[in-house]
């Protein structure tokens, strides 16, 4: 476990989130730990409902008001703690140093502003100037995202923007004031396939020139694979596994992992029966005994539906842990 | 996709886990002042709500120096207001009851046939509503009131007319929305006729919309029969009907103030109730509705 | 696989008028779909695929019958589906079904399972209650479902198991011909690859034919027989699944498959970057309309000439002028 | 300056014209030819004339105007000319009086500048209630027309009385002011009044106790509450309404061509009517319709003031109408409606929607009683208009409140209410009335007519033609810290008149 | 744009007609005015003037197109009640009455519906919404007639603040547009309610707070303005339900506005003012509608641009 580390930007310590719903209440973010560093592109995958959005928000301190709430642990940005800021403090943290791109692009721009005015309030609030010079500097960050003719562009509304000339505006906010960490929540879910590589590109492009780290929440390995140097892998609330890219690829310590990376049909590998994961993932309000994922799981034994397995680490480098009872064991 | 996974993550509760909040105070409420009365105002009324007891006028309500006989007190000629409450529930019920069904009945059938087959049907049935809803009721019902005299079936009709719009405005533009869901295509696909998927699959997904509303609208008929009566047009005496009753005792809030008060209570009691149920239902059966 | 066409398509074309604006009385014509020529063959899966907006949907629902083509037509087994009356419109819907991408919407949530999956043969052919019944089971049975769910509601299940039940719907009348609009990517990678083995299965037990509409290149590989490629309406590449994968003809699919992201890491690939905005249907590019973002234009007959489709001897079909 | 505030609930029509409304309030400018005293409601000379003559067979009467009687706002002195430019007023093709029929066939003479003479096609002995009670007509400035045309009218109508027009907000109120040295002498102690008019009840209620108004009408019970909270109920001197229910169809000629249904009309035999006459108490419903020292009423349009009243059948009244529920039974089991008179139903008129809030009520006791006595009745919410309507086609079917304001002349009233005379719909077809009625128009002894008076009276009376109620005097509410007192005789169409005597605080 | 408008336009002439064969088929069914209008003793002559001069011998076409085509030139014949005065001119001459007195309403009920809902709405589940919805309740429940004669008892008898009745000042409206808008402010605040809801759920208003927003902009800025729609869209019905109002209240108050005539006119048979004053009301409810058309394009860009 990479515990204390120096170099870390953004470091997540043992984040737990609580949602009270009618149907009870449950942790949707149980125990986090992680850290990403400047210039890394951290991965989260998980399926739907395993609480990446969770993770990303409470990060930005914007959990839903009633629902959720943070029950303990800690978040620092640059060694400053955020989770002790006030609201008002907080508020410059946002968009400024530690940013989010939504998940759908259809609908995270308001209809009812020009991508310019959206633009120029997040610039406007962190690094205020003249008119002409927001203008400018609008101008400029929509040139940034590679989007065509922006001296027009500025003036446009949502409503007249293809998906993927929306989603790049969205990038556009996020970037604008050069912030340390982007938290990206799955931004190219709802793109053509040649729309998010374009975007992709873009965003590596924009992560070379500024050296920010970008936390990058999917559900597709194809962009695990490509983006990440790192990867999280999230089920039912918990962060089983976790460690660099190429060694989870290789040699994926727990089972859900290597049961999600070889369900993946192939572009260009062999038409062989695909492998399935039998069974659905828990109700979030389930009562989980054990490890959650082990109803699912080919090689659970009696101690996996009764016990909880701990984190623990999957190699020698100690930069691949995962909770396993299997690599407890081994 | 993002639609799918909110969908994926919030599966509908049942009804039955949902009435774990249902608001059973107003359903009480409702109980003691609305719907037994309705049913059992014979067993439950005190004396007859029609005969007057001369000797027994204006009587005041219980602690407030009455007696136990006229417990509400009584009116101008003597008769037990209790009793005219009680029997005056049955009317109020038949009147939303029958009015609103003739709204429901009227409006859905236009709202789902326009918003099924568009075209001029659409546009003559929306004119339709946009006039309904630019007659201010009131006037039509004095219109009416003047042309056939006041009836139990004039005051229906106003009801009905006044409400068949906001139905066929709230169905036609859910059925705009049904029309292309996926399950419609399918339905076609598998060679079901315009009539089937009218009626057995877009009809079932508008049902708790009309039953929504309908329950919303209850507050509304009720107020309108109060206002009919108040002007003299609504359902003719002398059944006691709680509008009638608080037209009539409202020259005397000053004064005899239990006349009109208790009737008045007994409206804004049902009113109210019936609207923390529909809010309810709404919020369980149909959360788009909330606008409504 | 290459018998008989079970399906032919020949110049189908659909063409939306719509309004410009709420501002002027002009309209535009956007030609969702502009002269595709395609056969399926009976038990082959023939896979749509291209950018949202291609009209892979208003294909599908052409063939469906749930509109009806500006021009062309669409035969099924020899007979032209949109003139089908009566009892021969009843046997085409039996025989042609469909699975749509969104499990949620698909489903009506007010009809009990049992009534959704029954009714294709409730519809369209005279059972008695229980042979209904016993399809139904079988139905469900096939789809990894027991026949206790029959009685359930649709909120009752999750997306997996609804686009199982849709499958089993579809399934219910035997048709030999299933359209499957997106029929995995409303779904999480853990179940998806259940539904991509069950719709396998089934057309291995069947013989059905599919026509698969699918975003995912990597799905569409692993389900499809052969594959045509759109763009702005019209079929720019066709040919068996390996070909097109492997030698990609027409420059936009080589954009479109350098374009997906292989599932490993470290792998390279040769990113072929097209310029430009996707063009609007509403004012297609003249000449071949992909040549605004062609990385291998080769003169003014891009521009001036529109490229037809032509199949080399293996059936490869190629609407470019390279060749 | 002093203002009183008179609010009323709104008029038939609002308009300067007087012909042109159906006559329910004259504007306090204007005066008529006879006046009528304040305590007793006898015709006086206290209006236009001095003075009044008529031939023997009264259908030629003079009148002599008072000499010094002008107009305000210098349109100088009234004359015959004046009188006899307003009568044309009246008579022209827009007026809608009520009673003006029975004008259009005089012919009217200024006999010199002070004197006119009107020749009536019959002769008439009550020719004077048209000036006083009904004041048929009001007297306009013939100078100011001349002038000013009718727009003057419109906009401001000099008029001879102790007021003078200010102004009208239509709708809403009307204005005067008073004249400080009127030609009568009548000086009031304000200097403007002016009239509201206030449909709600407790609207006008709130009015008098906010201090807001002076004096307010309201309905009986209103008035009692007003009573207990202070303030001072004035009724008039007189006798200003009679109320009654009538029985509509030409029930005593079930025979008659036109009156199709009669048969089927439960009150075609008399013992229903007289049984249905027996279950009312009527000092029970009196008392809760208008309270204490109201008479009850033994003819409908039978007054003590007028001619042809009765003692005799004023004393038989307890022993032929008196409260007997038991006789009502026996009569209704004879006449064949053993135990509850089960169908027909018979609808009793309710009209709310006119404003008699009393005839709801009424209706409501009626009902009660009769339902005691085994009579079915059932409410039927209508207007006058439809009323009218179907007693004109002969399809009325119902029982109906009616009322008699002011009170008419005996012989006026039944020649109306109960004779084919007066009104070709209203009469209750018996030949015998009829003829007497007939007889009674050309009849000029005054003993004579008195006697066939007495003769159709008894007829209604023992006929049981009708369900005679009371004789109730108008009243007005008045705010006892601002007002001393207000004489009124009630004898005018809106039961208020003599604004002069207003005795404020 | 004004295409748009026009043809909304022309869509409410449409629903005009309709409302005139409305108009005219009722006042065809009641008694006959003849009734109304001559005194009880009334001569066969003078009915038989009264049928010639009013067309009631004509057929019914003939009467209705007679009708129509007076009626397209406001002239509606003149009032039988207030005598000279023709039923049109009458209507609009108390229109303005109504229309203060409405706009009063209108007014007030922005004033209290709107921040109320929206507090509701930001402070949802608190206090405030709790009250809020309560008061949506209440005020969703009580006749308007009899509110209006208990306000005129508080404030004008035993508090003696305001008039009780009748019209000049500005404190004659107080009591009758605030009894007006007691209904109209629980609907408008439960509407901005569940609008506002609405809206603070969406995506952009979350990227909004991304951005470091405040939370006062984030809700004035970027939710109202999409929220907007909603209450926009209810403005046609509450303009309807204000003139509907008017008509009880114009009564309780005295206040001689349109409803007012309304009544007055219903009751008194006057045929001519009825048909005036139903038609002036549908009119005012399609401008009105015509307006929110207009505002919906100045609020939501999204129309302008198709
Ligand atoms: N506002 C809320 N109120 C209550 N529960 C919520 C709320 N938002 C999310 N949840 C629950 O919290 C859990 C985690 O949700 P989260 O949105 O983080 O999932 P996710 O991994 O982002 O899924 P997806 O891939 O679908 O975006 C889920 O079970 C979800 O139902
Ligand atoms: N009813 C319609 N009216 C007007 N235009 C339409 C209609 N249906 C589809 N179109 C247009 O036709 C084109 C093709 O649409 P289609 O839905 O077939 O695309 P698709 O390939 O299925 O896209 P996606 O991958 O996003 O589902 C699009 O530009 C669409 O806007
Ligand atoms: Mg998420
Ligand atoms: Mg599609």
């Amino acid at each position: 476990m990479n515990t204390s580390q120096t170099d870390a930007l953004l470091d997540v310590r043992n984040l737990k989130v609580e949602v009270t719903t009618k149907a009870g209440s449950f942790f949707p973010v149980n125990d986090h730990s992680f850290s990403v560093k400047s210039g890394e592109t951290l991965g989260i995958v998980g399926e739907s409902g395993s609480g990446k959005s969770m993770t990303a928000m409470s990060l930005m301190r914007l959990l839903p008001k009633h629902a959720a709430k943070i029950r303990g642990g800690s978040v620092k940005l640059d060694g400053r703690e955020l989770l002790t800021l006030s609201e008002k403090e907080m508020r410059k943290v946002r968009g400024a140093d530690i940013s989010m791109i939504l998940q759908d692009p259809q609908t995270s721009l308001n209809p009812a502003f020009t991508v310019g005015d959206q633009i120029k309030e997040a610039l406007k609030l962190h690094a205020p100037g003249g008119r002409k010079t927001l203008r400018e500097r609008t101008i400029d960050a929509l040139r940034r995202v590679k989007v065509a003719a922006p001296e027009h562009r500025v003036n446009s509304y949502p409503g007249e923007m293809s998906g993927g000339m929306r989603q790049r505006v969205v990038g556009a906010i996020a970037i604008s004031c050069r912030p340390k960490v982007i938290i990206a929540d799955e931004p190219t879910t709802s793109l053509d396939v040649t729309v998010q590589a374009q975007y992709l590109r873009l965003l590596k492009e924009l992560q070379d020139e500024t050296g920010m780290a970008i936390l990058f929440i999917t559900h597709d390995f194809g962009i695990v694979a490509n983006l990440c140097h790192r990867v999280i892998v999230m089920y039912a609330g918990r962060i089983v596994e976790s460690g660099p890219v190429a060694k989870i690829f290789a040699k994926p310590a727990h089972p859900y992992t290597e049961a999600l990376i070889s369900a993946v049909p192939s572009l260009h590998g062999q038409k062989e029966r695909l492998t399935t994961i039998p069974g659905q993932p828990p109700a979030p309000t389930d009562i989980v005994v054990g490890c959650p994922f082990a109803p699912r799981c080919q090689y659970a034994d009696a101690r996996c539906h009764s016990e909880a397995p701990p984190t623990v680490a999957a190699d020698q480098s100690g930069d691949h842990t995962t909770s396993c009872w299997r690599a407890v064991e081994a | 996709m993002a639609e799918v996974q909110i969908s994926a993550q919030r599966p509908r509760r049942s009804l039955w886990q949902r009435s774990r909040d249902f608001p059973i105070l107003p359903l009480a409420v409702l109980l003691i002042v609305f719907i037994i009365p309705a049913f059992f105002a014979h067993w439950i009324a005190l004396h007859d709500p029609y005969v007057p007891n001369l000797r027994a006028r204006l009587q005041p309500p219980i602690f407030f120096g009455g007696t136990w006989e006229y417990p509400l007190g009584t009116d101008r000629l003597g008769r037990d207001i209790y009793s005219r409450i009680v029997h005056g529930a049955w009317y109020v019920l038949a009147v939303s009851f029958i009015g609103i069904l003739v709204g429901v009945v009227v409006g859905t059938t236009l709202g789902l046939i326009a918003g099924y087959v568009r075209g001029w049907f659409d546009g003559f049935v929306m004119r339709l509503v946009d006039i309904s809803l630019a007659l201010p009721a009131m006037l039509l019902a004095l219109a009416l009131a003047a042309a056939m005299g006041a009836s139990f079936l004039s005051v229906v009709i106003v009801v009905g007319f006044a409400l068949w719009a906001y139905f066929a405005r709230q169905v036609r533009a859910e059925v705009l929305l049904l029309r292309n869901a996926d399950f419609v295509a399918r339905s076609r696909v598998a060679g079901s006729s315009h009539f089937r998927i009218l009626f057995r699959h877009i009809l079932p997904n508008v049902t708790n919309t009309i039953v929504v509303l309908a329950t919303l609208q209850v507050g509304i008929a009720i107020m309108l029969d109060a206002s009919l009566s108040f002007l003299g047009i609504g359902i003719p005496r002398p059944t006691p009907t709680w509008g009638l009753l608080v037209s009539d005792g409202r020259d005397f809030i000053a004064t005899d103030w239990w006349i009109a008060f208790f009737p008045g209570l007994a409206i804004m009691l049902t009113v109210l109730s019936v609207n923390m149920i529909g809010d309810w239902l709404r919020d369980t059966l149909d959360p788009r509705l909330r606008q409504v | 696989m290459t018998e008989t066409p079970i399906l032919e398509a020949r110049n189908l074309s659909k063409h939306f008028t719509i309004s410009a604006g709420v501002m002027t009385k002009r309209t535009h014509v956007v030609r969702a779909v502009d002269g595709l020529n395609f056969d399926i063959a009976k038990g082959e899966t023939l896979a749509l695929v291209g950018e949202s907006g291609c009209g892979k949907t208003t294909t599908t629902r052409l063939l469906l019958r749930l509109q009806d083509p500006t021009h062309g037509s669409v035969r099924f087994a020899g007979e032209d589906v949109h003139a089908l009356k009566g009892a021969a419109l009843r046997k085409y819907r039996s025989r042609v079904q469909a699975v749509f991408q969104d499990p949620w919407s698909s489903i009506n949530p007010r009809v009990r399972i049992r009534d959704f999956v029954a009714e294709p043969l409730v519809v369209n052919e005279n059972l008695t209650s229980g042979e209904v019944d016993r399809r139904v089971h079988e139905a469900l049975d096939a789809v990894g479902l027991g026949p206790a769910h029959a009685s359930k509601f649709p909120h009752e299940f999750s997306g997996g198991q609804r686009q199982r039940i849709a499958i089993a719907s579809a399934m219910v009348s035997r048709p030999e011909l299933v359209v499957l609009d997106e029929p995995v990517s409303g779904l999480d990678v853990s179940i998806r690859s259940q539904i991509i083995n069950l719709l396998k299965d089934m057309q291995a037990e069947y013989g059905v034919s599919f026509l698969l509409v699918a975003h995912d290149l990597a799905t569409t590989r692993y389900l499809a027989d052969r594959v045509a490629v759109m763009y702005l309406g019209s079929i720019v590449e066709m040919g068996k699944t390996d070909d097109v994968f492997d030698r990609p003809s027409h420059p936009y699919t080589e954009a479109l498959i350098s374009a997906a992201l292989p599932s490993t890491p470290g792998m390279k690939r040769n990113e072929i970057v097209l310029g430009g905005e996707v063009p609007s249907p509403l004012s297609p590019p003249s000449g071949c309309t992909f040549h605004p973002r062609c990385h291998r234009i080769i003169g003014d007959v891009c521009v001036s000439k529109t490229p037809v489709l032509s199949p080399d001897p293996a059936g490869h079909c190629v609407g470019c002028h390279l060749y | 300056q002093s203002t009183v505030v008179v609010a009323v609930s709104p008029l038939g029509a609002d308009s300067n014209l007087y012909w042109t409304t159906t006559g329910a309030f004259i504007l306090p400018s204007l005066q008529t030819l006879v006046g009528q005293d304040p305590e007793t409601g006898k015709y006086d000379n206290s209006q236009l004339a001095e003075s009044w003559e008529h031939n023997e067979d009264f259908s030629s009467w003079t009148f002599r105007l008072h000499p010094e009687a002008k107009f305000n706002d210098d349109w100088g002195p009234v004359t015959s000319a004046d009188v006899v430019h307003s009568f044309n007023l009246h008579i022209g093709d827009d007026a809608k009086l009520s009673g003006i029929s029975q004008f259009r066939e005089i012919s009217v003479g200024a006999v010199d500048d002070h004197t006119v003479q009107f020749d009536l096609p019959a002769p008439d002995p009550n020719f004077l209630f048209s000036h006083a009670g009904r004041g048929s007509l009001a007297i306009y400035s013939k100078a100011q027309f001349d002038a000013e045309g009718i727009e003057g009218y419109e906009a401001a109508p000099a008029g001879s009385g102790p007021f003078r027009y200010e102004g009208r907000e239509t709708g809403q109120s009307i204005t005067f002011s008073t004249i400080a040295d009127h030609w009568t002498g009548a000086s009031p102690e304000f200097d403007e009044i002016q009239f509201r008019w206030v449909s709600e009840p407790s609207t006008r209620m709130a009015m008098l106790s906010a201090g807001e108004a002076h004096a307010v009408t309201l309905p009986r019970d209103l008035q009692d509450d007003a009573a207990e909270a202070g303030e001072t109920v004035l009724a008039s001197s007189e006798g200003a309404m009679q109320t009654t229910m009538l029985f509509t169809g030409q029930f005593m000629n079930p025979e008659a061509e036109e009156n199709r249904d009669a048969r089927s009309y439960a009150w075609a035999d008399v013992r229903v009517r007289e049984a249905m006459n027996r279950a009312l108490d009527r000092d029970a419903i009196l008392e809760a319709l208008y309270g204490e020292g109201v008479r009850t009423l033994p003819v409908y349009t039978m007054d003590p003031r007028f001619p042809g009243y009765s003692e005799e059948i004023a004393a038989r009244f307890d022993e032929a109408y008196g409260y007997d529920p038991e006789r009502a039974m026996e009569l209704l089991e004879e006449a064949g409606y053993p135990d509850n008179f089960e169908n027909p139903k018979i609808p009793l008129v309710v009209t709310s929607l006119a404003g008699n809030p009393e005839f709801a009520q009424m209706a409501e006791l009626v009902q009660a009683y009769f339902d005691i006595a085994g009579i079915q009745t059932e409410m039927r919410e209508q207007d006058w208009a439809t009323g009218n309507t179907a007693i004109r086609g002969f399809s009325a079917d119902f029982v109906t409140p009616m009322r008699n304001a002011p009170v008419r002349p005996s012989a006026l009233g039944v020649q109306i209410f109960f004779t084919s005379q007066a009104s070709p719909h209203l009469d209750v077809g018996d030949p015998e009335l009829n003829k007497l009625g007939a007889d009674l128009v050309s009849e000029t002894d005054p003993e004579t007519r008195d006697a066939m008076l007495d003769q159709m009276f008894t007829r209604i009376f023992d006929s049981y033609a009708h369900l005679p109620m009371a004789t109730v005097p108008a009243s007005v509410v008045v705010n006892s810290d601002l007002v001393e007192g207000w004489t009124f005789p009630g004898t005018t169409s809106s039961g208020l008149s003599h604004f002069e005597l207003i005795d404020l605080k | 744009m004004l295409r748009y408008l026009l043809q909304r336009g022309a869509s409410s002439l449409f629903a005009l007609l309709i409302i005139t064969v409305i108009v005219f088929s009722l006042s065809q069914l009641s008694g006959s005015p003849v009734d109304a209008l001559l005194p009880d003793d009334a001569t066969q002559e003078q009915i038989d003037i009264f049928i010639r001069e009013w067309g009631l011998d004509q057929p019914l076409w003939k009467q209705y197109l007679t009708f129509l085509g007076n009626a397209v030139q406001g002239d509606f014949g003149v009032s039988l009640k207030w005598p000279g005065e023709s039923a049109m001119g009458f209507v609009l001459d108390r229109m303005p009455a109504t229309l203060r007195l409405g706009g009063l309403a209108i007014l007030i009920t922005l004033i209290i519906a709107l921040p109320l809902g929206i507090a509701a709405a930001v402070y949802k589940g608190s206090a405030i919404d709790r009250i809020a919805q309560g008061f949506a309740l209440l005020g969703q429940s009580m006749p308007n007639f009899w509110l209006g004669i208990v306000l005129i008892w508080i404030f004008s008898v035993w508090l003696g603040w305001l008039p009780t009745s009748g019209i000049g000042s500005f404190a004659h409206l107080i009591l009758p547009a605030i009894a007006i808008a007691w209904f109209q402010i629980s609907a408008l605040a439960r509407l901005t309610r569940s609008a506002m809801l609405e809206v603070l759920d969406a995506e952009y208003i979350k990227l909004a707070r991304v951005k470091g927003v405040s939370e006062w902009a984030v809700v004035f800025k970027h939710a109202l303005r999409n929220a907007a729609v909603v209450p926009l869209t209810y403005f046609g019905i509450l303009a309807a339900s204000i003139l509907t109002g008017s008509v009880v209240i114009e009564s309780v108050y005295s206040y001689p506005g349109m409803g007012w005539v309304a009544i007055e006119a219903i009751r008194g048979r006057d045929f001519p003012v009825v048909q005036a004053v139903i038609i002036a009301y549908a009119v005012i409810y399609m401008l009105s509608n015509l307006l929110v058309d207009l505002l919906y394009v100045i609020v939501n860009p999204r129309i302008k641009h198709g």
